[in-house]
C-alpha cells in the first residue's frame, strides 16, 4: 500500500501539497473560535491601548489600529471567506445546473432562450453585477454572497447545457430508452450522474476565484462589513499602513494566497484524477 | 543479411505495482525489400513492437526496458534519443491507422510534407513544392497540386491514408511500419491501399513491417509472417506454409474463428487473452490450448522448427498433422 | 409460425442540411431512400453495407429510436407509432449497439443494466428480478461476481455479452443487432456469434443483423439486403446470393474480401470515385462508381427484377435477362 | 463564412439590449434619490423637484426606457449627476487609461505565459513543468490589490527603482505636458517626440502593468499546458514524432496552433474582466481610469455613468468576442462550416 | 455640495476614490530654479464644478487662485481683510453695506474690472440659486454709484461681510465671456477671473495646473510659486510616501497613524489648528424609550469621550461644547457638557425604569469612515458594561440620510452619528441646520422641534449683523437649553492637521476657507 501511495504522491506532487494546505485551512476554519487567541476582537472588542504593534509571540501577526491581533482576525477570517465562497459555489450550482439541465434536454425555443440570457449576463462584465447589486442592496456579505451567485451560474449553465447535448445521444441513453425508461427518469437516473462530474471539477477550481472575488469586494468596502473578520476587508482598513506597518497588510493577504492556490491546485488534481487521459510525450 | 533484425525486445509500462511487461519479442527478423506480416489480437503487442523499432511510443510510462534492434548493422536500442531523432523518418517510416486523428486539423495537408522535405531532403521553396506534387502523384492523390493547400476534413479517409503514405516515404526510408494502415478503411477502398502500398514497396526496394490483426489481408499481400501471442512471436514462416499448415495452436484455432458462410459453430477459443505479465512460466497459451500438457506449463517453448517455417510449441509436429 | 414480423414499405429517412443565416433548410441527406423489405418471426435478416450507406440509420429507425421522414415501418402487423412506444410494444424490439463501452451507463452496476428492462416490462418483486438478471447473466457466461462489478472493469467481449443479457431480459421477439462483432477481436467474435447462435436456436427470436463484414453475414443470417446509398440494391437467401452476386455493387464487395485461405483468388476490382453522401433523387445511387454505368442509370430509378427468390436492381441485369 | 460573422454581429446587439435592460433595472431599483443627487443636499425641496423633472425621473419606467434608448442611439449617454458634464465625454477621458493598462497588462501574460505554457507542457512532470505549474498558480491566486501593495513596498520604498503611482511625473505635467491624441500616454508621447514624458509615462506603467498582467498570465500558463498536453497525445503529432520532426518545431508550430482557439477566448474574456476589474489595481496605483470611475459610479448611483461605462465595456466585450471568433475561424477551418 | 465632500472624505479611507492623477520622483518646489511648482494631492476629484456661481464642492481648493472675493475673513483676529475691496461701511440700521473696490485690477482675459463687475457677478449667482446662493437671501438690490463703488441693500439686517469672503457663491469674475459663449461657458472648463494664477491645461482624468497669471494686481516680487498642479490620490499611504518623498507640496487628508509616522521625518512638519468640524451622535427624540431626557442623559454619560480623543483622533480634537466648534466665534469653552461617568449612567437608566439588557440600540454612520467606526466600535464596548446592546451598522451616506428621512419615525435608526461644519464663518448654520424645527426632514436628525429655541436662534441670527456681543449671549442661552434637553451627543471638535515640507514658509491654515492653500501668499 504504501509504494502505491508513494507512486500517486509523486506523480501528482503539486495536488497533495494542496490538499494539506487546503486540509489545514479547513481545520482552522472550523476550530476558529476555538483556537483563536483573542476570539472576542472579532466581535467587536477593541484594546486601543496595544495598537499596531509589530509581529511578537503574544501576537504572531502583530495587531491592527484598533488593537485587535491580527492572527485571531486572520483566522476566524478564514470561516468568513471560505464559507462565503462555499454558499456562492452552492448556489451558483444550483441556479446553473437548474438551467442548463433544462436548457439542454428540452431543446428548441426554450434552450435558445435560456442560452441567449446566459450571454447576456456572461456580457455584462461580472465584477460590475457584483458591485452594482452589492450597492444596491447595500453592502453585506449575504449580499455579496448574492451578486457573485448572480454573475457565477452562467458558466455552469453553458457547460451542463453541453453535456447533455453530448450524452442525450449517447448509445446507453438510447439504450435506457429501450428498456422502456421514461425521458424524466433518464434525465436523473442515466444523464445527470455522468453530466455533473465535470461541473463539480469545475465549480472546486471555480473555489478559488470566488474567494478572491469575495475579498476584492470587501476591499471596496461592499462585501463584509467591520467587524466581520473578512480577508479582504482587513487589507482594506490596513491599506493607509502599508508602507508604515507591514504586517498589518502581508498576513491577511499571505492567508489568500494560500487558501486560493490549495484550491487551485486541488481544482486541477480533481480535474487530472476525473478525466483520466492519456498523456503524451514530445 | 537481415535489414531489421530484433532480440530480445523488452517493453515494459510503470504502474503503481511496479513496471509491468507488454512485450518480451524472443527474435523477429525483415529482409531487404521484404513485406512481413505481423498479426496478433488487441493485446498481443504487436504495435508495441512496431513502435519499439524507433522508440515512439504513445505515453511517457511506457519504456524500452532491453534487447537489441539492429537496423542495417546498426543497434538502435543503444542510440540516444538525439542520434534516434536523425533515424526516425530518414531511415524508418511510419503510417497510422485512424485517418481522422493522423493529420493535424488545422493545418494544410502539404504543410507538414514540405517540412518533413526541408528538414530530411533540405528542400526549401519552390522545389519542396514540386517534390511534394510528385510524391501525391506519386501515391495516386488526384490533382496533388491543389489538394496540397486542401485541409484533413476536405478529404476522404483513403485519401488521408494516402497522404499519409506518402509523408512517410519522403525521406525514402529503408523500413517502412505500417500499423493496421487499412483498417479504418471501407473494404472496396482497402484493397486498392494495399495495392499502391506493395507498389511503392517494390520500386523502391523497401522493407515492409505489416502490421494488422486480419488474416485475409496478410493471406494475399505478404511474403512472411509472424503471428504475435502475448507479448512474443508464437510461429513465424512464409505466409502460405503458416496459413495452410499452422504448426503452433493459437494460429490453428484463429483460423477456424474465421466466420465463412455456411459453417456451423465457430470453434471458439476458450477463455480470454492473458497478459504476459501474468504468466510466471511455462508456454502463454497453456492455459487455453487444447493440446496443452503438464510440460507445457513447466517449459517456455522456443522457437524452432523445420528450416524457416518455426513454431514456439513443444507438440508443433501433432498439431501439424491431426 | 412464421406469421409477419417486421414489413418496411419504401422506408425514407432523412436529415435537413441547414445553411445560412437563419439556418434555413436547404437540401437533406437521404439517408434511407426508401428500403421494403420483410422479415418473418423467427428469421435472421442481414443488412451489409460499406459506411455511409444507411444502415445503422435504417436499425435505429426500425428500433424506434428515430422517426422515419418517409414510409411505413409495419411491426406485428401495424404501423409502429411514431415517437414514443407504448410498454408491450417497446418490449418486443430490442437492440444491441456497435461500442461495448458505449452502450453501458459507465455510473452503473452490471446486475443494474441487466434489472433496468425487468423493472420497466415486468411486475416482478425485486428479489426476483434479481435472480433472474444473474441467471440472465449466467447465461451470456458472466459470473455473479461479475455483475456486481462496473462496466469498466470488463472486456470489450464481456460488455457485449452484457448488451446481449439485457436485451434479452425484456423477452423480444426481435434483436436489431448494429455491428455487434466489428468492435471485437476475432477470437473473441466467434463466441458472441456462437452465443447468439445459441439464442436464436433456444428462443426462436428474429435477429436483424447489421455488419460491413459479409463473413459475419453469412454465417448468422438466411437472408441477406445489401444496401448502397440508403437504397437496396440487391437482395435474397445468403447462399444464392453470394454464389451468384448479380449486382455490380454486390460482386464488388464480395471480389474485395480477402479470405485467410491464400489458395482462394483476390481479385479485387478498383471502384472510381469515392463514397458521396446520398441525395436521393432520380437514377441508380451507385452509378457514379460502377464500372458498368450509362447514361440510363442516371435517368431511370431501376426497379425491382425477381430472379431464383432473390431481388436486384440493375439496368445492365435487366438487359442481360432479356433474351437479346 | 459571412453568415457565421452576421450570426455573431446580431447576437452581440441582442446581448446588448439586454445588457441595457438589465442595468436600467439595476440602477432603478437602487435606493437613493438621482434628483436630490443632482441638486445636492442643502437644496430646497423646490429645486429637487425641478431635477426630477428635468432628469424625467417622473416619467414612467417605460418611457424613461424608451427615452434613454433613443438617446443611446445617438450616441447620447446622458450627463453625470455628479458632475453634470455628459458621461461620453467623462468615459472618453478615462477609457484610454484603463486600455493602456489593461493592454500592456494583457501584452505582457501573453510574451510571459504563452512560451512557459508550451515549455511546460514539453516535458510533463519535469522540473521546469513544476516551477511553471507552481508560479501560475501563485498569479491565480494572489489578490491583485495585495500585489499590488507588495510590488509598492518592493520596487518603490525600498528599492527605489520605480514611482509610486499616478501615469506620468509632475514635472511632465508641469513643464512638457502631453497633447491628448489617442489618451494613451505612451503613444502620444512617442507620437510628440517627447521623450521625458515617454520614459516618464512608461516607468508609471510597469508596476500596474505586472499587477493587472498576474492574474491573465496565470490563466494563458494553465490553459495553454493543458490544451497543449491533450494535443501531443493525439496520433497527428505522433505521427510527426515518428518520423523525425523537431521536437520545438512540433510543440510552437503544430501543437500550438491547435491549442490556439482555447486560449484566445480565454484571454478575450479576462480582457474584459480586467478591464472593469481594474477598481483595486486603479484605486492602490492612483491611476485615473475606467475601473475608479466606474466604482465611483455605482458607489453614489451616479445611474447614467453606470450605464454608460456598462454599454461601453459591453460592446467592447462583443466586438472583442467577434475579433476573437473571426481569428478562431482563421486557425480552425473546420468552425467555418458551422 | 455638501454631503459630497462629507463622502468623499470618508471614502478615502477605503482607497476608493482617485481619479486624475500625477506623482513622479523628480523633486519639486526647488525654489532656486525660476520655475517653482507647487503639488497639492485632494483625497478626491478637485475640478467638480467649474462656474463660480455654482461652486460648492471640492474645486474650493482651487478657485481662490483664479478667483478673489470682496473680502477675506481672518478668525484669528477676527477681521476683514481687504481683497478687491479695500475698506467697506455698513449704515446704523444694518441695511445699507458699501464697498470701495481696489483700482485697476485686471481679468485674465486683460478687462478691468469694475463695480458693474462686481454687480453682474452676486446678481448672476443670486439669479441661478445653486449651492451657496442662500447667504445673499437678505440681498434686496445692489447698486454701482460709482466705478469702483457698490451698494448692498438689505431687506433684514444680515452680516453681508461674512457673506462677501464667504468660500462659496462670493467669486468675483467677468460675465462677459457668457454673453458671447452663452451661459455654461464656465461648467465647460473655463476660468475668468482676477486671481494670481490661471488655467494652463485640465481635463477630466488629468490634473488641474494652473500658472502665474503676468497681469496680477498684486505683482510678482520675491519668492512666488510660478506653476500649480492639482491632483486627486486616493491611496492616504501613497500620499503620505509622496510627501516623504518631496513628490507634493500639500495634501488635505492624512489618517493619524500616516502623521505619527511622518512626524519623525526631518523635513517636514506638522501644524494643528482648529477645524470649525464637529463629531455628533443624534437621538431619535421621537422613538420611546429615547423620547425620556433621562435615557439620552444616560446615553450621553455613557460615552468615552476621552478615550475616542485620544485613541481614535490621537489627541488631534477636543471636547466639544455644545454644537458650535472650538475656534468660531459663538463658542463658549464654559458651557457645561457631559462627561464619562458610567455609574451615574446606570442611575439614570434605573430611575428612567429601563431594566439592564432590555435596550436595543442601532447606530447608523457613514461606511468607509475610519474614525466614525472606531468611535461606534469604543461606544458599543462601554454600553455593554451598562447593559444596553449597541449595534453599529456602517451604511453609504445616501442610503444613512434616506433611512434617517423615513416617514415612519420607529422606522429610523435610534442614533445618526455625522459631521457638520459651516457654509461660512457663522454658528447660526450649526444650530438652524441641526436643531431648528423642520418641515420635512432635512439635516435636524434628533427630530428636535422646540419653538422657543427657534425663536432664541433666530433672533441671534439677526442681531449678529448689527451687534456680535449681543448675538453671543443668546447663542449661550440656546446651547445651554440644548444641555438640558440633550438631543444629541456632543463628541469632540476636530483639528485641521497639516503636514507640509519645512521649507514651506508663510503658511496659515485659515479654517474659514476649509483645506485651502493661498499659493500666492506662501514661498517655496
Amino acid at each position: 500500500m504504501g509504494r502505491t501511495l508513494r507512486f500517486y504522491v509523486r506523480r501528482n506532487l503539486m495536488t497533495s501539497i494542496g490538499l494539506c494546505v487546503l486540509a489545514v485551512f479547513v481545520l482552522t476554519a472550523i476550530l476558529a473560535p476555538w483556537i483563536a487567541p483573542y476570539p472576542g476582537d472579532a466581535a467587536g472588542l477593541v484594546h486601543p491601548a496595544h495598537q499596531l504593534l509589530p509581529p511578537s509571540w503574544q501576537h504572531p501577526m502583530g495587531t491592527d489600529e484598533l488593537g485587535r491581533d491580527l492572527f485571531s482576525l486572520v483566522l476566524l477570517g478564514s470561516r468568513v471567506s471560505l464559507g462565503g465562497g462555499f454558499v456562492t459555489i452552492v448556489f451558483a450550482l444550483l441556479i446553473g445546473v437548474t438551467l442548463g439541465l433544462i436548457a439542454g434536454y428540452a431543446g428548441g425555443w426554450l434552450d435558445e432562450a435560456i442560452m441567449r440570457f446566459t450571454d447576456i449576463v456572461l456580457g455584462f462584465p461580472s465584477l460590475l453585477l457584483a458591485v452594482a447589486i452589492a450597492a444596491t442592496l447595500g453592502p453585506s456579505l449575504d449580499h455579496a454572497v448574492l451578486a457573485m451567485a448572480l454573475s457565477w451560474w452562467p458558466w455552469y449553465t453553458r457547460l451542463i447545457r453541453s453535456q447533455v447535448l453530448s450524452l442525450r445521444n449517447a448509445d446507453f441513453v438510447q439504450a435506457a430508452r429501450l428498456s422502456g425508461r421514461s425521458p424524466a427518469r433518464i434525465l436523473v437516473r442515466h444523464i445527470l450522474p455522468n453530466a455533473v462530474t465535470p461541473v463539480v471539477v469545475q465549480a472546486s477550481m471555480d473555489l478559488g476565484s470566488v474567494i478572491l472575488t469575495l475579498a476584492g469586494l470587501s476591499f471596496l468596502g461592499l462585501g463584509a462589513q467591520p467587524p466581520t473578520p473578512e480577508w479582504g476587508l482587513i487589507i482594506a482598513n490596513g491599506q493607509n499602513y502599508v508602507l508604515t506597518n507591514w504586517w498589518y497588510v502581508t498576513f491577511p493577504g499571505l492567508a489568500i494566497l494560500l487558501a486560493v492556490s490549495a484550491l487551485n491546485l486541488v481544482g486541477d488534481g480533481l480535474n487530472d484524477v476525473l478525466n483520466r487521459r492519456e498523456r503524451g510525450v514530445l | 543479411m537481415a535489414l531489421l533484425s530484433m532480440r530480445g525486445v523488452h517493453v515494459v509500462v510503470d504502474t503503481a505495482e511496479g513496471p509491468r511487461t507488454l512485450v518480451r519479442l524472443s527474435e523477429l527478423e525483415l529482409a531487404e525489400g521484404e513485406m512481413l506480416g505481423l498479426v496478433g489480437e488487441t493485446g498481443s503487442g504487436k504495435t508495441l513492437t512496431g513502435l519499439a523499432v524507433t522508440r515512439v511510443f504513445p505515453t511517457p510510462s511506457i519504456r524500452l526496458q532491453g534487447g537489441s534492434i539492429e537496423l542495417g548493422g546498426r543497434d538502435l536500442a543503444g542510440l540516444g534519443e538525439r542520434e534516434l531523432l536523425a533515424v526516425r523518418g530518414r531511415e524508418v517510416g511510419v503510417v497510422f491507422q485512424d485517418p481522422n486523428a493522423s493529420l493535424n486539423p488545422v493545418f494544410p495537408v502539404g504543410r507538414p510534407l514540405m517540412d518533413l522535405l526541408g528538414l530530411h531532403r533540405s528542400l526549401r521553396g519552390q522545389a519542396a513544392v514540386a517534390e511534394a506534387v510528385r510524391l501525391f502523384q506519386r501515391v495516386e492523390l488526384p490533382d496533388a497540386a491543389a489538394l496540397l493547400s486542401r485541409y484533413p476534413h476536405e478529404l476522404s479517409g483513403g485519401q488521408r491514408q494516402r497522404v499519409m503514405i506518402a509523408m512517410a516515404i519522403a525521406a525514402g526510408p529503408k523500413l517502412l511500419v505500417a500499423d493496421e494502415p487499412t483498417t479504418a478503411l471501407d473494404v472496396t477502398v482497402q484493397a486498392e491501399l494495399l495495392r499502391l502500398l506493395d507498389d511503392l514497396r517494390r520500386e523502391a526496394g523497401m522493407s515492409v513491417l505489416f502490421i494488422t490483426h486480419n488474416l485475409g489481408v496478410v493471406a494475399h499481400m505478404v511474403e512472411r509472417v509472424a503471428i504475435m501471442y502475448a507479448g512474443d512471436v508464437v510461429e513465424t514462416g512464409p505466409t502460405r506454409a503458416v496459413l495452410k499448415e499452422p504448426r503452433h495452436p493459437y494460429t490453428r484455432l484463429l483460423l477456424e474463428a474465421v466466420p465463412r458462410q455456411g459453417q456451423g459453430r465457430l470453434k471458439a477459443i476458450a477463455g480470454t487473452a492473458v497478459p504476459r505479465s501474468e504468466i510466471a512460466q511455462g508456454c502463454a497459451f497453456a492455459s487455453r490450448c487444447p493440446f496443452a500438457q503438464d510440460r507445457c506449463r513447466a517449459i517456455e517453448p522456443a522457437l524452432e522448427g523445420p528450416g524457416v517455417h518455426r513454431a514456439a510449441c513443444l507438440r508443433q509436429e501433432e498439431v501439424l498433422h491431426v | 409460425m412464421s406469421e409477419r414480423l417486421l414489413a418496411l414499405h419504401d422506408l425514407q429517412v432523412r436529415y435537413p442540411i441547414r445553411k445560412g443565416l437563419l439556418r434555413r433548410v436547404a437540401g437533406a441527406v437521404h439517408a434511407v431512400d426508401g428500403v421494403s423489405l420483410r422479415l418473418d418471426s423467427g428469421g435472421t435478416l442481414g443488412i451489409a453495407g460499406e459506411s455511409g450507406c444507411g444502415k445503422t440509420t435504417l436499425a435505429r429507425a426500425v428500433a424506434g429510436l428515430l422517426s422515419p421522414s418517409g414510409g411505413r415501418i409495419e411491426l406485428f402487423g401495424e404501423k409502429a407509432p411514431q415517437g414514443h412506444w407504448p410498454l408491450a410494444l417497446r418490449r418486443r424490439v430490442q437492440m444491441v449497439f456497435q461500442d461495448p463501452g458505449g452502450s453501458l451507463d459507465p455510473r452503473q452496476k452490471v446486475i443494474d443494466a441487466v434489472r433496468e428492462p425487468l423493472e420497466a416490462f415486468t411486475r416482478q418483486p425485486p428479489q426476483a428480478r434479481t435472480e433472474r438478471a444473474l441467471a440472465l447473466l449466467a447465461e451470456v457466461g458472466i459470473t455473479a461476481q461479475q455483475a456486481l462489478r462496473y462496466p469498466h472493469t470488463l472486456s470489450g467481449g464481456q460488455k457485449q455479452r452484457v448488451a446481449i443479457a439485457r436485451a434479452l431480459a425484456a423477452e423480444p421477439d426481435l434483436i436489431i443487432l448494429d455491428e455487434p462483432t466489428s468492435a471485437l477481436d476475432v477470437s473473441v467474435q466467434a463466441q458472441i456469434l456462437n452465443l447468439l447462435a445459441d439464442i436464436h436456436d433456444r428462443l426462436g427470436t428474429a435477429f436483424l443483423l447489421i455488419s460491413h463484414d459479409l463473413d459475419v453475414i453469412a454465417h448468422v443470417c438466411e437472408r441477406v439486403a445489401v444496401l448502397y446509398g440508403g437504397r437496396v440494391v440487391e437482395a435474397g437467401p445468403v447462399a444464392e446470393v453470394f454464389r451468384e452476386p448479380r449486382h455490380p455493387y454486390t460482386r464488388a464487395l464480395l471480389a474485395a474480401l480477402p479470405d485467410p485461405d491464400p489458395d482462394r483468388p483476390w481479385r479485387p476490382e478498383t471502384l472510381k470515385g469515392t463514397v458521396g453522401a446520398p441525395e436521393g433523387g432520380v437514377g441508380c445511387p451507385f452509378r457514379q462508381r460502377c464500372p458498368l454505368a450509362d447514361a440510363r442509370c442516371g435517368q431511370e430509378t431501376p426497379k425491382a427484377l425477381e430472379i431464383e427468390g432473390s431481388v436486384v436492381f440493375c439496368h445492365r441485369v435487366e438487359e442481360q435477362q432479356r433474351p437479346a | 463564412m459571412l453568415h457565421f460573422f452576421v450570426r455573431r454581429v446580431l447576437l452581440g446587439v441582442l446581448v446588448l439590449i439586454g445588457l441595457s435592460v438589465l442595468t436600467f433595472i439595476i440602477t432603478r431599483v437602487a435606493p437613493g434619490d438621482p434628483a436630490a443627487l443632482w441638486v445636492g443636499p442643502r437644496a430646497s425641496v423646490a429645486q429637487i423637484e425641478r431635477a426630477t423633472v428635468t432628469l424625467g425621473l417622473n416619467r414612467p419606467l417605460p418611457v424613461q426606457y424608451a427615452i434613454y434608448m433613443d438617446d443611446l442611439a445617438h450616441g447620447n449617454l446622458g450627463l453625470s449627476i455628479e458632475t453634470h458634464r455628459p458621461v461620453s465625454s467623462e468615459i472618453a477621458s478615462y477609457l484610454p487609461a484603463s486600455l493602456e493598462l489593461v493592454v500592456s497588462g494583457i501584452v505582457i501574460a501573453i510574451l510571459l505565459g504563452l512560451p512557459l505554457g508550451v515549455l511546460a507542457a514539453m516535458r510533463p512532470g519535469g522540473v521546469f513543468d513544476a516551477v511553471a505549474r507552481l508560479l501560475a498558480v501563485l498569479s491565480v491566486s494572489v489578490p491583485t490589490f495585495w500585489l499590488a501593495f507588495l510590488l509598492q513596498i518592493v520596487f518603490f520604498k525600498d528599492l527605489g527603482l520605480l514611482p509610486l503611482a499616478g501615469r506620468v511625473s509632475n514635472l511632465v505635467i508641469a513643464l512638457d505636458p502631453i497633447t491628448r491624441i489617442t489618451g494613451f500616454m505612451t503613444v502620444d508621447s512617442l507620437l510628440q517626440g517627447n521623450w521625458v514624458a515617454f520614459f516618464s509615462a512608461l516607468r508609471h506603467l510597469v508596476l500596474p502593468a505586472v499587477t493587472i498582467a498576474a492574474y491573465p498570465f496565470g490563466l494563458i500558463v494553465r490553459m495553454v499546458r493543458a490544451s497543449l498536453l491533450d494535443v501531443i497525445a493525439l496520433d497527428h503529432v505522433r505521427l510527426l514524432r515518428a518520423l523525425g520532426q523537431k521536437r520545438y518545431t512540433i510543440a510552437f508550430r503544430y501543437a500550438l496552433k491547435n491549442a490556439l482557439p482555447p486560449t484566445l477566448t480565454v484571454i478575450a474574456l479576462t480582457f474584459a474582466y480586467s478591464l472593469t476589474g481594474t477598481f483595486l489595481v486603479e484605486s492602490v496605483f492612483n491611476w485615473p481610469g475606467l475601473g475608479n470611475y466606474t466604482a465611483q459610479a455605482v458607489i453614489t448611483n451616479n445611474y447614467p455613468a453606470v450605464m454608460g461605462v456598462t454599454i461601453v465595456i459591453g460592446v467592447i466585450y462583443v466586438v472583442l468576442n467577434l475579433v476573437v471568433d473571426l481569428v478562431i475561424a482563421g486557425i480552425d477551418p473546420r468552425v467555418r462550416y458551422v | 455640495m455638501r454631503w459630497r465632500r462629507l463622502a468623499a472624505v470618508l471614502l478615502a479611507g477605503a482607497g476608493l476614490v482617485g481619479l486624475s492623477a500625477c506623482g513622479s520622483s523628480g523633486s519639486t518646489g526647488s525654489a532656486t530654479t525660476k520655475t517653482a511648482v507647487g503639488v497639492y494631492a485632494s483625497y478626491t476629484q478637485v475640478m467638480v464644478f467649474w462656474d463660480p456661481s455654482d461652486s460648492y464642492s471640492n474645486e474650493i481648493i482651487a478657485m481662490p487662485q483664479m478667483y478673489e472675493t470682496l473680502l477675506r475673513y481672518d478668525p484669528k483676529t477676527d477681521k476683514f481683510l481687504p481683497d478687491l475691496a479695500t475698506s467697506y461701511s455698513k449704515s446704523q440700521d444694518g441695511l445699507t453695506w458699501t464697498f470701495h473696490l481696489r483700482h485697476n485690477v485686471h481679468f485674465h482675459d486683460g478687462s478691468l474690472m469694475t463695480s458693474q463687475n462686481v454687480k453682474d457677478s452676486i446678481e448672476r449667482t443670486m439669479q441661478r440659486g445653486n449651492g451657496a446662493a442662500y447667504i445673499w437671501d437678505a440681498v434686496k438690490s445692489i447698486a454701482t454709484p460709482s466705478k469702483y463703488t457698490v451698494v448692498f441693500n438689505l431687506s433684514t439686517p444680515s452680516p453681508i461681510d461674512f457673506a462677501a469672503a464667504s468660500p462659496y457663491a462670493a467669486w468675483i469674475f467677468n460675465t462677459a465671456p457668457l454673453k458671447q459663449h452663452g451661459q455654461n461657458w464656465y461648467a465647460k472648463g473655463h476660468e475668468d477671473g482676477t486671481g494670481p494664477y490661471e488655467l494652463q491645461s485640465w481635463s477630466s482624468g488629468q490634473p488641474l495646473v494652473l500658472k502665474a497669471f503676468k497681469g496680477y494686481w498684486g505683482g510678482w516680487k520675491g519668492d512666488h510659486y510660478t506653476k500649480l498642479i492639482f491632483e486627486t490620490v486616493g491611496s492616504s499611504s501613497t500620499r503620505a510616501q509622496m510627501l516623504q518623498s518631496g513628490q507634493l507640496t500639500f495634501t488635505d487628508f492624512l489618517p493619524y497613524q500616516q502623521i505619527e509616522a511622518l512626524k519623525k521625518d526631518a523635513n517636514l512638519r506638522v501644524t494643528v489648528t482648529p477645524a470649525w468640524q464637529n463629531l455628533m451622535a443624534f437621538f431619535n427624540t421621537k422613538v420611546a424609550p429615547l423620547n425620556n431626557v433621562l435615557v439620552r442623559k444616560a446615553l450621553s454619560e455613557a460615552f468615552p469621550y476621552q478615550e475616542v480623543i485620544t485613541s481614535v483622533m490621537h489627541g488631534y480634537a477636543s471636547q466639544s461644547r455644545g454644537p458650535i466648534p472650538a475656534g468660531l466665534w459663538g463658542h463658549d469653552p464654559s458651557l457645561p457638557q457631559y462627561h464619562y461617568n458610567l455609574a451615574g449612567a446606570k442611575s439614570l437608566l434605573q430611575q428612567a425604569g429601563i431594566k439592564p439588557g432590555s435596550l436595543n440600540l442601532t447606530l447608523t454612520y457613514t461606511a468607509g469612515d475610519d474614525n466614525e467606526s472606531a468611535a461606534a466600535a469604543l461606544y458599543k464596548a462601554s454600553l455593554a458594561q451598562i447593559g444596553v446592546n449597541l449595534t453599529a451598522r456602517p451604511m453609504p451616506w445616501v442610503s444613512q440620510w434616506n433611512l434617517a428621512k423615513a416617514t415612519n419615525p420607529s422606522q429610523r435608526q435610534d442614533i445618526f452619528m455625522m459631521y457638520w461644519w459651516p457654509d461660512y464663518a457663522n454658528p447660526y448654520s450649526f444650530l438652524y441646520n441641526l436643531f431648528h424645527t423642520e418641515s420635512t426632514v432635512n439635516f435636524n436628525l434628533a427630530y428636535y422641534y422646540n419653538s422657543s429655541f427657534d425663536k432664541l436662534i433666530d433672533q441671534a441670527n439677526t442681531d449678529s449683523g448689527i451687534n456680535r456681543g449681543q448675538a453671543v449671549k443668546l447663542y449661550d442661552q440656546a446651547q445651554t437649553m440644548l444641555y438640558q434637553d440633550a438631543p444629541a451627543i456632543f463628541i469632540f471638535d476636530e483639528q485641521h492637521v497639516r503636514v507640509i515640507p519645512k521649507s514651506l514658509k508663510g503658511y496659515y491654515d485659515n479654517p474659514a476657507y476649509t483645506n485651502v492653500v493661498f499659493w500666492y501668499d506662501v514661498t517655496p
